[in-house]
């Protein structure tokens, strides 16, 4: 069991190397391209398939390099 | 399964109102949202308006109190809502409370559901005092132009 | 407010039993399991552990037909506990059905338990042919090394 546990973990079967800021910064540079080569703005899932992820994997890196819990007002007073 | 498509797609998400749960909810409505062809300016608009109802459960509706948040979400491929609701104090005078500006705490900018109005397509509110709120957010995603027209 | 730091955390999420709401479930657990001081490589293993969970659920507990899919997680700020539990067909030994390359589908790895136990500090399972299945899954943030040993 100990074996197939490190085996499992060096071979996951999502990048994990490729960090959610990766990730991020990829999505903004496709969407640049495919705004561009399309004359509109893409759709998530226009830009998770040229990346070859999963939508909610590009919905959770964006969200995990802004951070704003309200872009407008603290919430703590 | 050949008629599945045609069935509605929801989710039911709940949380104990906490600042830092605002974040989760966000998220998790902005991975469903995504079943349908939102851009990403779209994702980001239904993302502010999740966050402001669901701050406003957890600032006014509970007073930072202790209570629990209630997150519904749904498609049918075409349109997408979201309920935010809470059993908290609940609101006097909707419509005051939804004009831009207005807040029954001084020291809140009031552009919370000013915010939800711009960034959705519709935005109903049901609310009674003491008996708690619930807002629902309506959106659907923009028909794609080409901008070669 | 000042004991409420004491207070347990949690969410509850349910989901119609649905491949594409795979990744909203792995998604919203992610950002709640972000709460505790996770690397993003432990992160990315909750998130494996997760996804296989409730695969699970769609594809054996209700072997693709309709169902829910109940998603509960919470953490005291120490460790983090996912629940994952469908009423579906359950499992009649849980013990053959947890060795690595089990699996009751010929077309399948069945890697998903070895992947959970694999990433996440323990596994329970709780089945029983025709009530359903609940996996529960614990990991606690590794304790942080210097970078120099
Ligand atoms: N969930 C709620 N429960 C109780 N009152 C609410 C709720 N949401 C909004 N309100 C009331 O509506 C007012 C306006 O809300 P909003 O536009 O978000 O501005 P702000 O949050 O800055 O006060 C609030 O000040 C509050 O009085
Ligand atoms: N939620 C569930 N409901 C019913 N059976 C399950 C469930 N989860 C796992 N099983 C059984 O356990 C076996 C092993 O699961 P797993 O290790 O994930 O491999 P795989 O999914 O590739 O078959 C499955 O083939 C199935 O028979
Ligand atoms: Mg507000
Ligand atoms: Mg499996």
């Amino acid at each position: 069991i100990g074996e197939i546990r490190r085996y499992l973990r060096d071979n996951t079967p999502i990048r994990v190397s490729r960090s959610l800021r990766d990730v991020a910064y990829k999505a903004l540079q496709v969407r640049d391209q495919l705004t561009h080569r399309h004359g509109r703005e893409p759709t998530l899932e226009e830009i998770a398939r040229e990346l070859g992820l999963p939508r909610e994997e590009v919905v959770h890196a964006l969200d995990a390099i802004q951070d704003p819990v309200s872009l407008f007002e603290p919430i703590y007073q | 399964m050949g008629d599945r498509a045609a069935e509605p797609r929801w989710l039911e998400l709940r949380l104990p109102s906490r600042p830092e749960n605002v974040g989760v909810a966000r998220v998790a409505v902005a991975a469903f949202a995504a079943q349908l062809p939102f851009t990403l300016s779209e994702l980001e608009e239904i993302k502010v308006a999740v966050s402001e109802a669901v701050t406003n459960a957890v600032v006014h509706g509970y007073g930072h109190g202790r209570g629990v948040v209630t997150i519904r979400a749904g498609h049918d491929g075409r349109r997408l809502w979201v309920e935010v609701a809470d059993s908290g104090r609940g609101i006097a005078d909707i419509e005051q409370a939804r004009q831009p500006a207005f807040s029954t705490d001084p020291e809140r900018m009031g552009m919370g559901f000013a915010f939800m109005e711009a960034f959705m397509d519709q935005v109903d509110v049901e609310s009674a005092p003491g008996a708690g709120t619930t807002v629902r957010l309506y959106k659907r995603p923009r028909p794609k132009e080409q901008a070669s027209s």
